[in-house]
């Protein structure tokens, strides 16, 4: 991504006009208006090798006004479109939910909060922007810690600078600090971790100084403005990100998504971080460093055997981990080296695991 | 010590087992009273084409005594043929007795339940049973019965003879220890699902409280009377055949199995006896057992017998089962599907099925209505075949409808022989033919009633299409002009007058991540 | 048209309806007989207190027949008391004739099985049963038998006269038609649930593929013979009272009924009188019909009357049962409880309940043996009594025994008449005498269940509780001493000496916020 | 509140110190050891007319270890009290998770964290003491923003300074912030609302300025940590606290946990805000502004009866809106104010609600 957030605002507000032009054009002409977009059906996501990632492929599904099936969708879709050029052009931003309900203002039904999601993701598709390119953004929240500096480019804040190392409990990565530029580090790395817990205990235990870090807290599986911060921090500070999650299929999938994406957004390809590394808790670290487990639910039984059989996944690796996890039927949490002390994931674990990384 | 032998009489074997025909509590006792009396009143009055005209009337034999089960008296009295004077006694007062002992559909099975009824009244009251039957209108005979159970005979206590009035019919009247306030409402559903299959009679029921409830006559068609009919070679035993050859008078085997069987014709019986490796000019006699053993096989074997002619059943027909609907449920939408004839074990059977949709009778859910040879089968309904299929046969998901659609599925089945699994005659046993039978016609119902609920939904569908053009096409062009900054909307009524939407009907293509 | 009346023989009506009495395809027929006869044969020997050896074989009647059904030979063989020469055409080959018909427990009930099971095999198979027959090992009579249906009458089609080699009891063989292949597992069910309660028997069993099952005894203890009594007050009817008066030759009433009724004496029987209003010195048959109704009413209202005295009845025994299970499902604990006598309308009966819990042969959940009269019942559990008190009535938390604990209940009623539903022999009806006895029973045995299981778990819990206090109280001692900034731990050693904390067993004080 | 967060940290450690020397005296007596605390029990909770909350009553429980089935929590108590005396000594904070994970290391086995929970709260019912002082967080974390300079107290940022205005993401109402001085402030009240999307509609329309105040995102049922917060806010700088819900009965509560406190914490009274005021939306604003809604289920009706008859809710004007609810059965959310358009709350329905509220 090499384009600012504030440079891509204006190409979004460019192609919502060219799309309006177009279906004025399409009506005034007594024509039904359509528009066209990349299928997002499951038979055209398809697993890009050199962008280790899935991709959507070349299929293109045509939306018509003409179809009875289509209109209203279509009609939902163009007014979205018109809505988040009103967003843009008054420097407002909008969760998912406050969307579904402001299409009532317009004799727009959502029937529920689901149906206008997939509805936001379509415009996603149909611009080749993600959604937080057009303000719209979800309520979840993680947070940020370290010496990064950034300049605002939100109204009303513009122009103003902020250190990341100011504020101990970590920063919120809400709209602010996703369009904000990225003016100076001195951090040589990333450590991405899955949950509050131990993004606190790294800041007090002084991760950000003993590794030269930024510390992400991704709030679980991260929210999608979390995995475009990450990308930037990769791409444009040229950081590399290490991941740590809990030892279990969901966990290994967090670092994956932020890795190689997700099927979900197979049509944006700039949310991902190809270079990131999972550091851990990987099965065998339960075996190794015997921590505390439970036993495997049905439930992340089928997750694991799904992904064995994902392209993502077919890394040996990765292989390795999962029939590991399958033989075992244990799991863990990223707590549980506290049974050892509550220093010891910093100061024994993450060396080792680095290293180990290292020398892959 | 020795064992010591006796016999005892059929009478006293129901009179220590009375539970066995349905007469286990006095509550149970006196529905199957009303119901196997009222059964032989419609029985009778068919059997002659007589439009039935059934009362019936239950009253407490004691005022004075309020507490059920107590002593109740029961009078079934109907139009029918009546019965001849000299058989009265034998015909009620004796078990294993009657006239429906022999291959023709009927609603009784056993020819036991009249006699039962008297029976039990007998041992509950010991008061006799009083029997009025007139055949001509002009002489009624009058008769009080008891019967001698050790011996299995009448006992004709009082015979009268009174002036007739120009009315045939017969009477019955006992006394017996019943409960009421237990079985009324079996007693009440009996008479409503009855009214459902007999719209051709007219039943008036008077409670012991004196409540009258009529189920009037809203047609005067008949279903035809039953016949009597030789047996289906496929149905026959070793046993049966020992005894029809000792009956025979034919001087070979051809013309013997011709006579006497159902579909055997001179030509079809030579066919057969060939297949069989018998000599078709050997006279029956001269049979030896092992080689009637071997034909009976042979018989049950040979597939080219045609199978039972129906004739000899009386089905409802079509015309009479929608008069039953109509009057007794007031359906929004029926269906009604007689199945051609089959046969079960040679014993012809046909089944005739009705479908009723919504309306203000139905209840939301299955309804069940199950009749045998239009006797309604009120007890242990999960136990009958039909419940079976529709819990577990019926793929209901492909037919569409709705859950919890009011529907109301009766099914009737008319055969020389009901498979019932016990005496008390309340549900039909799981025969392969009978179940397919029913599966075949209740998927031809469910089928009808699928294209009926399509249909009406696509009307809706229709007008509902158009008014969704009239919605969102202003709006669209609206949005293109806030997005393409143009001063006024796109002119979008040319789209809404052009026909050309109303074709468009092509199956949605891919727009969702499913 | 006019109606034609005829009569049948009871031979007759369960020939037309031999699914009644559980004849109803080749698979059930072939274990109803087997059931019958070997019943017949436990029956004979318990009555004269012989141990009984029971042989059972199972023989294709065609080896080049391979597709069941077909036709098998089966014969039951055993060392009972024999059948006199000149009762066996009747006792084998006449439908309602037997030893059965009196008031004395026995394993058959309606007299019907073992005639049944003949007269299935004649119609299918057209061959006359053996019989062979030794009373005193002397002479053995063989006797080949035909039954003629109309009729119910026997055709004795040979008759033999044989050396007894001094062995006694009887052999029955016959040819029918069976389904082997869908009737094995039940007809082997049904001999282990025998050898359950005859562990006094040796029961030999040779299937159709030549496979020899051995049951064993291991017991010689055998059940007190039944006796015959005579009926309770409580449990006759007003047919029942005008026959015994019919026979009567006793001078008065008060005489009259402390002759004929159970548990009537002369001072019961005048004080009854009085309470009906009757004079106790009036002749039996002095009394109008109308009279006789109300003594009965009478009776069956008068609570003086002593219950039923079970002495007629045979159940189990302790003993017995104990050995049974202990041979048969060799618990890892097991408790059997004996109710006092009871009875319903007059009919005695007495309800034994065994429950056996864990070891190796018990699966987990509820495995349910029911019994009637020593007969192992297999069919239709879900309408048992029994199996209706288990699921419930029973509030299985309260004797909290774990979900799917291994439990093996054996219900066993024994009575002059049990409440069967149907003559199928497979269930035991709900009345409310019989269900509170076995609700007890069962009561009594998860009582004592439980306390086995909490006494067992009580003893490793003591073990538990000191190993608590050897780990925890170190911790404790150690984490003050860092709160408390010590330099070593206080000495905690003298509290685990202290024999004070082992009485501490009192109920917890509130702690948590629950 | 009078006391430093500093201050109340000493205290707990001189507490502790008691507590140990105590049950040290009683072992060395050869006496099996014992303690007494508060009983947390129902029947032991009040409701406190003057406090306007819930308090724990007169009734104590005595903790013995002679008693077997009190040996076990008794153990745990007493190493949870170690383990948090060397939270203190060592300038660290833990998760309520990492509790549980760390017993391991002592040889203490806690089955579940929702036993382990269960005796944090014992702990501070013993020593009178909210967890956060002795350092015990939960992870979930809500948000502040608006002109407030705060001074940390957290090892290694001590006396550095912070304005919460910084960065319009919000900052995190974490650990440091928790335990921050309170320096200055130009603001004049505190909006508590309970969900993100609002609190950034708020930043965005410049709610901290229209109304000079504070805006708190409590992210739902807000953390302890905040209802601290918020009562320090309205204690030591004297602002009054207005709270902001969804129309529901959940939404209520959450405004009278605020104000009144939760019967799971009745042992400590210096949660509250006593004085906080609940805006809405009311079950009449529904009404009023005809709000889209959707119908109450089962369990929202269960609750408002259940709390009808709760003393915290007597008040006329609570039973009125728990009546409305009941009679006209809907829910409305927060952003369903978008049906008019994103700005209506702010401009239209939050200036009647203060005046509303005002001239009570």
């Amino acid at each position: 991504m090499k384009s600012s957030p504030t440079a891509r605002k204006r190409e979004v507000q460019e192609q919502l006009k060219i799309l309006g032009e177009k279906i004025y054009y399409q009506i005034e002409n007594g024509i039904f208006p359509e528009i066209e977009m990349p299928s997002r059906s499951v038979k055209n996501i398809v697993y890009d090798e050199s962008l280790k990632q899935y991709v959507v492929g070349k299929n293109r599904v045509k939306r018509s006004s003409k179809n009875i099936k289509h209109l209203r969708p279509f009609t939902q879709t163009i007014w979205l479109a018109f809505f988040v050029d009103k967003l843009i052009r008054e420097g407002k931003t909008s969760t998912l939910r406050d969307v579904y309900y402001s299409a009532q203002a317009f004799g727009i039904e959502f029937k529920d909060q689901a149906e206008s999601d997939e509805i936001i993701t379509d415009l996603e598709a149909l611009l080749g922007k993600a959604r937080e390119d057009y303000n719209v953004y979800p309520e979840e929240r993680s947070a940020i810690y370290g010496d990064l500096t950034i300049e605002y480019t939100t109204p009303g804040h513009e122009g103003k600078r902020l250190n990341l190392a100011s504020h101990p409990d970590g920063y919120l990565i809400g709209p602010s600090l996703s369009t904000a530029e990225l003016v100076e580090t001195s951090a040589k790395m990333v450590f991405a971790v899955e949950k509050g817990g131990l993004f606190t205990r790294f800041v007090e235990n002084k991760v950000h100084e003993k590794y030269n870090a930024l510390i992400v807290d991704t709030a679980g599986q991260p929210p999608r403005s979390t995995r475009y911060f990450l990308r930037r921090l990769n791409q444009e500070l040229g950081l590399p990100v290490y991941v740590l999650t809990d030892a279990d299929p969901y966990g290994m999938h967090i670092y994956m998504v932020i890795a190689s994406g997700s099927a979900n957004a197979a049509h944006l390809t700039e949310l991902t971080v190809p270079t990131a590394k999972w550091l851990g808790v990987t099965a065998t670290d339960i075996e190794t460093y015997r921590l505390p487990y439970v036993k495997l639910t049905d439930e992340d039984i089928k997750r694991a055997y799904e992904l064995k059989s994902d392209p993502r996944y077919k890394d040996e690796r990765f292989q390795k981990e999962l029939d590991v996890f399958l033989k075992r039927q244990k799991k863990a949490e990223l707590e549980a080296f506290a049974k050892y002390s509550l220093d010891y994931i910093v100061d024994k674990y993450l060396p080792d695991k680095l290293k180990e990384v290292k020398e892959e | 010590m020795k064992e010591t032998f006796s016999e005892i009489s059929p009478s006293d074997f129901f009179y220590r087992n009375r539970d066995l025909a349905g007469f286990t509590n006095p509550s149970r006792a006196l529905y199957s009273t009303v119901r196997e009396l009222v059964e032989n009143s419609l029985d009778a009055c068919e059997l002659e084409r007589i439009l039935p005209e059934v009362y019936v009337r239950i009253t407490p034999y004691d005022p004075m005594e309020t507490v059920d089960p107590k002593k109740y008296i029961i009078r079934v009295q109907d139009n029918g043929p009546g019965v001849e004077p000299d058989k009265v006694p034998e015909a009620f007062g004796k078990v294993l007795y009657g006239s429906k002992y022999k291959l023709r559909q009927s609603r009784g099975m056993f020819g036991l339940g009249g006699t039962m009824a008297i029976l039990y009244g007998q041992i509950t009251s010991n008061k006799p049973v009083t029997i009025e039957t007139s055949v001509d209108g002009v002489k009624r005979y009058c008769y009080k019965l008891m019967i001698d159970i050790e011996k299995n005979k009448p006992i004709v206590v009082e015979k009268r003879i009174e002036d007739g009035d120009g009315l045939h019919g017969t009477v019955v009247e006992l006394v017996m220890e019943g409960d009421y306030l237990r079985s009324s409402t079996k007693i009440q559903e009996y008479f409503k699902h009855t009214a459902l299959v007999v719209p051709y009679a007219n039943i008036t029921f008077v409670d012991p409280n004196g409540r009258i409830f009529y189920y009037l006559r809203t047609t005067t068609e008949m279903p035809p009377p039953p016949k009597e009919t030789l047996p289906h070679p496929h149905g026959i035993d070793v046993e049966f055949m020992r005894r029809t050859i000792r009956q025979s008078g034919e001087e070979n085997l051809a013309k013997f199995l011709s006579k006497r069987f159902h579909r055997v014709g001179l030509k079809t019986a030579i066919k057969f006896l060939q297949y069989a490796g018998i000599d078709p000019n050997r006279s029956p006699k001269s049979l030896a057992d092992e080689e009637i053993v071997n034909m009976v096989t042979a018989m049950h074997r040979y597939e080219e017998f045609l199978p039972p002619d129906a004739g000899c059943l009386s089905p409802l027909g079509e015309n009479i089962l929608a008069a039953g609907i109509v009057k007794e449920l007031t359906p929004e939408f029926f269906t009604i599907v007689v199945r051609p004839p089959s046969a079960y074990s040679g014993y012809p059977f046909i089944i005739e099925l009705a479908l009723a949709y919504g309306g203000k009778m139905i209840e939301k859910g299955i309804k069940l209505y199950r009749f045998a040879n239009r006797i309604p089968l009120l007890y242990d309904e999960a136990s009958d075949v039909s419940w079976k299929i529709i819990n577990e046969e019926i793929d209901w998901k492909r037919y569409k409808i709705p859950q919890e659609a009011p529907i109301a599925i009766i099914v009737n089945i008319s055969s020389t022989r009901i498979p019932y699994k016990t005496v008390g005659k309340e549900y039909i046993a799981d025969r392969p033919e009978i179940e397919k039978e029913i599966k075949n016609a209740l998927r031809e119902a469910l089928r009808k009633l699928s294209a009926y609920l399509s249909r009406r939904s696509s009307e809706e569908h229709e007008k509902k299409k158009i008014n969704m053009y009239l919605k969102y096409l202003p709006l669209i062009a609206n949005f293109s002009k806030e997005l393409a900054k143009k001063s006024r909307p796109p002119n979008y009524k040319r789209l809404l007058s052009s026909s050309e939407y109303e074709g468009e009907q092509k199956k949605i293509e891919e727009f969702t991540n499913s």
